[in-house]
């Protein structure tokens, strides 16, 4: 277990995980649920427990869809999607790199793509 | 000139370890108006209070000072000792110098040294006591019930058993609350009218009770044991004396589009209606919203109709007063409105329905007759889906941060009585947790799952979606498996929250009762007082207070009918003497301290004085009702003219203390 | 700042009759030190603790006043230490605009319960007030001790 | 005429201040002056008038009388009188300078007040002639004239150099002590200067106000005059005009427990005030009109009635200019007097 | 406006709306108007005056005023209608028999401040174009009239009138005063330099009481400091407690009351800057229960007679600005 990793996603997140009531909804209610190996409700856990290693090196971090259905339903105020994105930011920085590199961009990019997805992207696979 | 005496106690060596007793005595017999010190070992024992009670007498003391233990120790013991001396009571004064000095501190010097001190500072307040008598007030030997819910009939029944009369006011036409709209009752699964009903009609015929229904509070004066009452009866436009509750003019009105609020808006009922055959009074109400008589003075079949004349259309709301001494709150509960949770397309779908209309869908009197059909398009559902917690325990503005205890029972009850009557429905419970403490509660639950086959399934439902073929698409969690579940379900139920009814705010202000966050009454002590509120006279019955059960809410309403019995039995109240007081001389009205005062003890009186020029003049001047006053000294630093003082505590002995302490 | 070791300030402490008198009480049941400095004044409700009387201590020589109550929520009276609260910081803020030391003034909550935290906040406010010295911005020299 | 030129005004001073405690006029703000005692480097004030009295070095707001203290049940009474030390007030005006001799009345008159007695022994009067005076100043009608200030000794400003003229014996010892300062000067300019203030006293708003209205004489008339209700009917009763006046001398004596005994002072009263002369029965003015009759009768009537017509008011101005409401004795002379 | 005023006071008296009009006298000199009630016609054409000198306050007398026999015209300036308000609200005015006219405030001329430019022997004072000519026995003088704005105007909180029966003029809106500059100023100081501060302004006082008799928030039937009973009364700043003692207590018990007109500061005939005291009470209220005027309205609860359970702690104060 990595206490400063887990600190550091506490902070990022600006969550505090252990007001989760284990109740699933943000699971329940997530649409990427069935691409997801771990789950909302697993990475608030997790987080929980310290033992982020395994979200780090799962594809579950790319697959949250930031919809924030989740953050809209938990009735005790957790933000999963904060939680998830925080995770995400480790993983992104512990490899040194980022994801996406502004000089790829214009190779990428489809004319069909909405600006808010390039936004989108950039957030999640960016420093 | 004043007499004091001084007796400072060794406590054995409790306190003679660390202070040197005698040079106490001694150095406080030289303080200005003691005329007697002394020490003894143990000043509580029967030799030590008789050394007191002889010095009262022999000396003549006109103030008692006692160096002992703490004044919540023994302050009583010697109160009554100098009374029986024939000593005012509170004219002794206690020093602390046990708990706040000799077992604090171990340098005998220094804890002498303080010890005088406290002593010199207690004989400097009790110089500055006054005598002071617990007055009485009488007590009206009648109770008021608010509310006309289980909690309140069954309050009613306990005073009325005692001998008291007892009014219950209930803003419905009828009294009975949810219970009455309950179809079966946990974890007996008996019939939830069999029992109410009964107690409905016995309420109705004792002597001892007045039920005065489709009323409400309108005003609150007074204080414990005699509090005023002004009771709104609002217009039901049917003279209730003559209204024999035959139902013709119910049968008759053409105006039958009214949705049911008994039946949760799940079928219609007339203009004029009593809200169910057991109704008590049963009497029949017009609603003035859909008579059309009332709107437009165009009809009149109800009055044709009645046979005793009793429909009055001009009938007005009337005001009646009455005294008591007495108050119980019961203004019980309400599911939460759920239009803020998008997700459960409660709004949008009839078939998703709470579980008190789940109830009425299911009881024998309810819009279907007691065969459970989906109320869109009245077919057998042969899926069931129900959520836990929906608006319970949630930490924002749209639900309820606490757990509203009932809905786990009441789920494992709908389950099971589904499973019984229609075998072929499966049932599903989504629960975050399952809470069943009570007394055959978890047996209850365990049943519904071993014996009838109830799918619980830890985890929420995130989302439910009604589809085009009338099915409805629940999506959600189990977390036990770990796997994001659709069922196809016909018909889902809500466990929405409860919370306080809205009229129990108003109430409360007109009360002078404190309340939580969320509206509940607060109980004077959450462990040792849980069905008095902190205002005397004023006792709590039911889930007014917090979330209760059936069994629950009927215990605490024969408790609190108990302690409002207990204080009914007394001709007068005694009050505390340290309480405040308003120099009327003083006082310029300026409603500071009305408006820190937590029980409304204090009222303002224009009144006519003689002033310094010897002229007259009208003002408006502050009184304190001692008999309201819990002594707290709240309003003696809000006044700015130093017109209110305490008795037992007043300016110029806290600041003698200061001074003596300081000097 | 120096401390003198010889200075031993006066204190007074306003006590509400329901949580920190017995707070105080238990703390002496259980033997836990604090400074014989302290001199406790009962009342009936923190919010009785008029600010002529803290005036009215240090004006007759005290160097550090104190007022212990409910915590907020707990009181007996219900309300009285909600009132206590704004009208003790209000003063202690003018005292301190005045250019009065800080750390002469003190308010706590503590319950019957916090025997223990009674004594440990008596210790600390003694030495904080024993850091300051005598006090000398609000006393009346006329009762200055000869 | 002995004298000392402006620039050497502070050498003087420090003299002074050698041998005894020295006050002076200084500005705390701009044009508004107080009394300080004398600190090397100090600049006395341009201003006309202090804003406080000079009385209060002679009858200061408060002084302890006695003192008690409880030992034990009995009481122990502490004497606590002792000899004043010479001190010196420079700068005085005329106004104020005639004020002493009005609280002398009071004070000196049996029985004596040994203590202003103690402190007008030891203290010398420096006065100062005035050239030029505000429209608030009406000194002259009580007959006094601003040019020749009285006092122990009085200065003369030519706007060059400071004359001195000794009045007392206690005046001629003071500028004895200091005379090696002094040269003998020229006075010439003076007469010109003291003319030309003379003039500006005659041109003044107020110089027309006159007392013949007033004295013992008229004492029924002016206290049942109707016109008391409108004149006291915006007073607040505070006692601004009282604490200000240089003439006013009521006091309280009042008793101080300070724990360690108790201090017996005085302090100045107001007639303004509710609670003057307030006893076992209560009050004996009850209303503000009463109260405020009584200031203004006591200035104009009783006091010249009792002290040979000498009126109780210097014409300083200050209760003109400090009045919360702008309500004053000329307002009071004016509506009472002869029409 | 004087004269618009005079005609409207006169029509009120004459159609016996009123029967008396609370106004300003005029003085001996162009500055020293007196607060007072005038009851006929004659006398107002002869005496009412309204001009850059009225200051005064006049809330505080309608107390007494509209306990007599009929109804009083008040014409109150923005700064008044607080006080008033904040008298009825605190049932000392009785409403009913006030007629209230909003008309025009400040700014307003202290006399002091031209005084303090070494200018005497005043016997006209004329605004020309925002530039005061000042007619002395020793030549004309002038100074800007900025120059000479009395401190209370110099940071109006308000040009809105809280209450009226008609207006004479325009009403304005509630500013954004300066009015807490200088209490934040002490705050940024050292409780040294504060101390200092204080003790060089209140040793001054001569506890003439004028701050408190004038103040419209003080009106006890009997003041705590003259009530032998109360255990504090005290008729002389006998020394530095009591200097203290009297302003901290006096403070406190218009705190949440005090309408901030400056009254205190304007009477005080030491110049001790009263008001800040007053102020550091609103800032403190402001910021911590919440904005908050006194007199703004009549139904608010003030915020010494209310609570929020989630209040701060008293060691805010301990914790923020320099020790």
């Amino acid at each position: 277990m990595n206490k400063n990793e887990k600190d550091w996603i506490d902070i990022t997140s600006g969550v505090n995980v252990r007001k989760c009531m284990r109740c699933g909804k943000c699971s329940a209610t997530c649409p990427s649920y069935d691409e997801m190996e771990y789950h909302p409700h697993q990475f608030v856990y997790m987080v929980e427990k310290g033992d982020i290693e395994p979200l780090l090196n799962s594809k579950s971090l790319y697959k949250c869809l930031t919809c924030f259905a989740c953050v809209e339903r938990c009735p005790r105020g957790v933000e999963p999607a904060k939680v998830i994105e925080a995770v995400r930011l480790t993983a992104v920085r512990k490899q040194g790199n980022n994801h996406l590199l502004p000089d790829q961009i214009p190779d990428m990019l489809d004319d069909d793509l909405p600006q808010q997805a390039i936004v989108t992207a950039f957030r999640k696979y960016t420093k | 000139m004043q007499r004091i005496g001084v007796f400072v106690c060794h406590c054995g060596t409790n306190i003679a370890a660390t202070v040197d007793v005698k040079a106490v005595a001694e150095a406080l017999s030289h303080e200005p108006g003691v005329v007697v010190s002394q020490d003894y070992q143990y000043m509580c024992s029967e030799s030590g209070q008789e050394l007191v009670k002889n010095a009262i007498k022999e000396h003549g003391l006109t103030g008692v000072v006692i160096c002992s233990c703490s004044p919540r120790m023994h302050e009583n013991t010697f109160r009554k000792a100098a009374a029986s001396a024939g000593l005012n009571p509170y004219l002794v004064e206690i020093a602390n110098i046990r708990e706040q000095c000799s077992w604090i501190h171990k340098d005998i010097a220094s804890a002498t040294d303080k010890a005088i001190i406290l002593g010199k500072a207690a004989v400097a307040k009790v110089h500055l006591n006054a005598p002071l008598t617990a007055g009485e007030s009488p007590v009206v030997k009648r109770a008021l019930v608010i509310g006309g819910g289980i909690a309140g009939i069954q309050t009613a029944l306990d005073i009325a058993e005692a001998g008291f009369d007892v009014d219950i006011v209930e803003k419905e036409p009828t009294i009975g609350g949810k219970m009455a709209q309950i179809d079966k009752t946990f974890p007996t699964l008996d019939c939830a009218a069999c029992i109410l009903t009964p107690k409905m009609v016995e309420a109705s015929q004792n002597e001892h009770i007045t039920i005065h229904s489709f009323s409400e509070v309108s005003d609150v004066k007074g204080f414990v044991g005699n509090f005023t009452v002004t009771i709104k009866k609002k217009a039901r436009y049917v003279d209730e004396t003559k209204c024999t509750g035959c139902g013709l003019c119910t049968e008759k009105c053409p105006m039958k589009k009214v949705p049911n609020e008994f039946n949760m808006g799940l079928d219609n009922r007339t203009a004029v209606y009593i809200p169910f055959a057991q109704a008590v009074p049963k009497v029949a109400t017009i609603d003035p919203n859909y008579c059309m008589m009332l709107k437009n003075g165009k009809c009149g079949v109800c009055s044709k109709v009645c046979s005793v004349g009793a429909i009055d259309y001009k009938q007005t709301d009337k005001f009646i007063e009455q005294k008591y001494g007495a108050i119980v709150v019961a203004t019980g509960f309400n599911p939460i409105k759920l239009d803020k949770y998008d997700e459960f397309a409660y709004s949008c779908c009839p078939d998703v329905v709470t579980s008190l209309e789940l109830e009425r869908l299911m009881n024998a009197a309810g819009p279907n007759g007691g065969t459970l059909l989906r109320p869109s398009d009245k077919t057998h559902p042969h899926t069931i889906v129900f959520v836990q917690c929906v608006g319970s325990r949630c930490d924002d503005e749209k639900g309820k941060p606490y757990c509203s205890k009932i809905c786990c029972m009441y789920t494992a009850k709908h389950a099971m009585l589904i499973r019984e009557k229609y075998p072929d429905t499966e049932v599903y419970v989504f629960y975050i947790d399952v809470r069943t403490p009570g007394k055959n509660f978890d047996e209850f639950y365990r049943r519904a799952v071993e014996q009838y086959n109830v799918h619980y399934i830890k985890g929420m439902v995130g989302k439910v979606t009604p589809k085009a073929d009338g099915k409805i698409d629940v999506q959600a969690s189990d977390l036990l498996a770990n796997e994001q579940l659709h069922i196809n379900a016909d018909m889902v139920v809500l466990a929405a929250a409860i919370e306080p009814d809205k009229t129990a705010r108003p109430l409360a202000t007109m009360l002078t009762t404190q309340m939580d966050t969320n509206d509940f009454f607060t109980e004077a002590h959450p462990k040792l007082r849980p069905v008095e509120s902190a205002t005397a006279g004023i006792f709590l019955s039911g889930a007014c207070q917090g979330p209760k059960d059936i069994p629950e809410t009927v215990a605490q309403a024969s408790a609190a009918a108990a302690k409002a019995i207990g204080l009914l039995c007394k001709n007068s109240i005694t009050c505390n003497p340290c309480v405040a007081h308003s120099d009327e001389l003083m006082c310029n009205g300026c409603s500071a301290c009305e408006k820190v005062c937590p029980y409304g003890a204090i009222t303002y009186q224009d009144k006519e004085f003689r002033m310094p020029d010897r002229s007259t003049a009208i003002r408006r001047v502050a009184s304190v009702n001692p008999a309201v006053c819990q002594g707290c000294g709240a309003c003696t630093v809000a006044c700015p003219s130093g017109a209110m003082d305490l008795n037992g505590f007043s300016n110029s002995q806290i600041m003698a203390e200061v001074d003596a302490i300081c000097k | 700042m120096q401390v003198n070791e010889n200075f031993e300030p006066v204190i007074v402490a306003f006590c509400c009759n329901w949580c920190s008198y017995a707070g105080a009480d238990l703390s002496g049941t259980n033997r836990l030190n604090y400074p014989a400095n302290v001199k406790i004044i009962r009342v009936p409700c923190s919010c009785r603790v008029n600010p002529m009387f803290i005036l009215r201590a240090f004006q007759r020589g005290a160097d550090g006043v104190i007022i212990c109550g409910c915590h907020p929520g707990d009181c007996h009276y219900t309300s009285g230490n909600y009132f206590t609260r704004r009208r003790i910081t209000l003063l202690y803020s003018m005292l301190d605009f005045l250019g009065i030391e800080r750390n002469r003034t003190r308010l706590e909550w503590v319950s019957a319960a916090e025997g223990a935290k009674f004594a440990a906040v008596m210790n600390q406010f003694v030495e904080d007030v024993k850091k300051l010295g005598p006090n000398r911005r609000l006393e009346d020299l006329r009762c200055r001790k000869q | 005429m002995l004298k000392i030129s402006a620039s050497n005004l502070n050498a003087l001073f420090d003299r002074i201040a050698e041998k005894q405690t020295l006050y002076i006029p200084v500005d705390r703000e701009p044009n508004v002056s107080e009394y300080k005692k004398y600190e090397s480097g100090m600049t006395m004030s341009k201003a006309l008038n202090t804003v406080r009295s000079a009385k209060d070095f002679f009858f200061p707001q408060t002084e302890n009388l006695a003192e008690f203290k409880m030992s034990g049940k009995t009481i122990e009474v502490k004497d606590i009188r002792k000899e004043n030390e010479d001190f010196v007030v420079f700068g005085v005006r005329a106004c104020d300078a005639r004020s002493f001799g009005i609280l002398d009345k009071v004070f000196l008159s049996e029985p004596v007040d040994s203590f202003y007695k103690n402190r007008r022994d030891h203290g010398t009067i420096v006065t100062m002639a005035c050239t030029r005076p505000a429209e608030t100043c009406f000194c002259t009608t009580f007959g006094i004239d601003p040019t020749v200030p009285g006092g122990d000794v009085s200065v003369f400003f030519d706007g060059e150099n400071y004359f001195f003229l000794d009045n007392t014996p206690k005046g001629e010892a003071f500028v004895a002590s200091v005379s090696d300062l002094l040269e003998n000067g020229d006075a010439s300019k003076l007469a010109e200067v003291q003319e030309n203030a003379r003039n500006i006293m005659k041109k003044l708003p107020l110089a027309g106000l006159s007392t013949d209205s007033f004295g013992g004489e008229r004492l029924m008339e002016h206290f049942n005059s109707d016109k008391w209700a409108e004149l006291s009917e915006s007073c607040f009763g505070c006692g601004t005009c009282t604490f200000v006046c240089p003439t006013c001398q009521c006091y309280d004596i009042r008793d101080f427990d300070t724990g360690n005994g108790i201090k017996r002072f005085r302090c100045w009263d107001s007639c303004m005030y509710s609670d003057f002369t307030k006893m076992a029965h209560g009050n004996s003015r009850n209303s503000q009109l009463e109260r405020f009759r009584q200031r203004f009768m006591h200035k104009l009537v009783y006091f010249p009635a009792n002290n040979d017509g000498e009126f109780g008011c210097v014409g300083c101005g200050r209760c003109l200019s400090k009045c919360p409401i702008s309500m004053n004795i000329v307002k009071v002379m004016k509506a009472l007097e002869d029409k | 406006m004087q004269e618009a005023m005079i005609k409207r006071a006169k029509e009120l008296l004459a159609d016996g709306t009123v029967n008396r009009v609370m106004g300003w006298k005029k003085g001996e000199f162009a500055y020293d108007t007196t607060p007072a009630v005038f009851e006929t016609a004659e006398e107002i054409d002869r005496e009412f005056v309204y001009n850059d000198f009225t200051q005064a306050n006049q809330s505080k007398y309608l107390i007494k005023e509209s306990r007599k026999e009929g109804k009083i015209l008040a014409l109150l300036k923005p700064c008044d209608t607080y006080s008033f308000n904040q008298l009825v609200k605190e049932h000392r005015i009785i409403r009913e028999n006030v007629y209230v006219i909003g008309i025009p405030g400040g700014p307003k001329i202290d006399i002091e401040k031209i005084k303090a430019k070494g200018i005497t022997g005043i016997t006209n004072v004329k605004n020309e174009d925002f530039t005061l000519k000042i007619e002395t026995i020793y030549g004309v003088e002038t100074m800007p009239f900025y120059e000479a704005i009395s401190v209370k105007c110099e940071s109006c909180k308000s040009k809105k009138h809280v209450v009226y029966d008609e207006l004479i003029g325009e009403d304005g809106d509630v500013l954004d005063s300066n009015r807490f500059d200088m209490v934040e100023k002490l705050e940024n100081m050292t409780a040294q330099e504060r101390y200092d501060f204080w003790r060089g302004e209140l040793s001054r006082c001569i506890r003439c009481n004028a701050c408190r008799n004038v103040c419209p928030a003080c009106t006890c039937e009997n003041c705590v400091f003259d009530n032998p009973k109360s255990g504090i009364d005290q008729k002389a700043a006998a020394d530095s407690f009591e200097e203290n003692m009297f302003h901290i207590i006096r403070a406190f018990h218009v705190a949440g009351r005090c309408t901030d007109c400056g009254e205190c500061s304007r009477v005080c005939p030491q110049n001790i800057p009263l008001h800040l005291l007053n102020r550091k009470f609103i800032k403190d209220i402001n910021c911590l229960y919440g904005e908050y005027q006194a007199g703004a309205d009549t139904t608010s609860k003030a915020p010494l007679t209310d609570y929020r359970t989630d209040d701060c702690e008293p060691s805010v104060v301990h914790e923020r600005g320099a020790e």
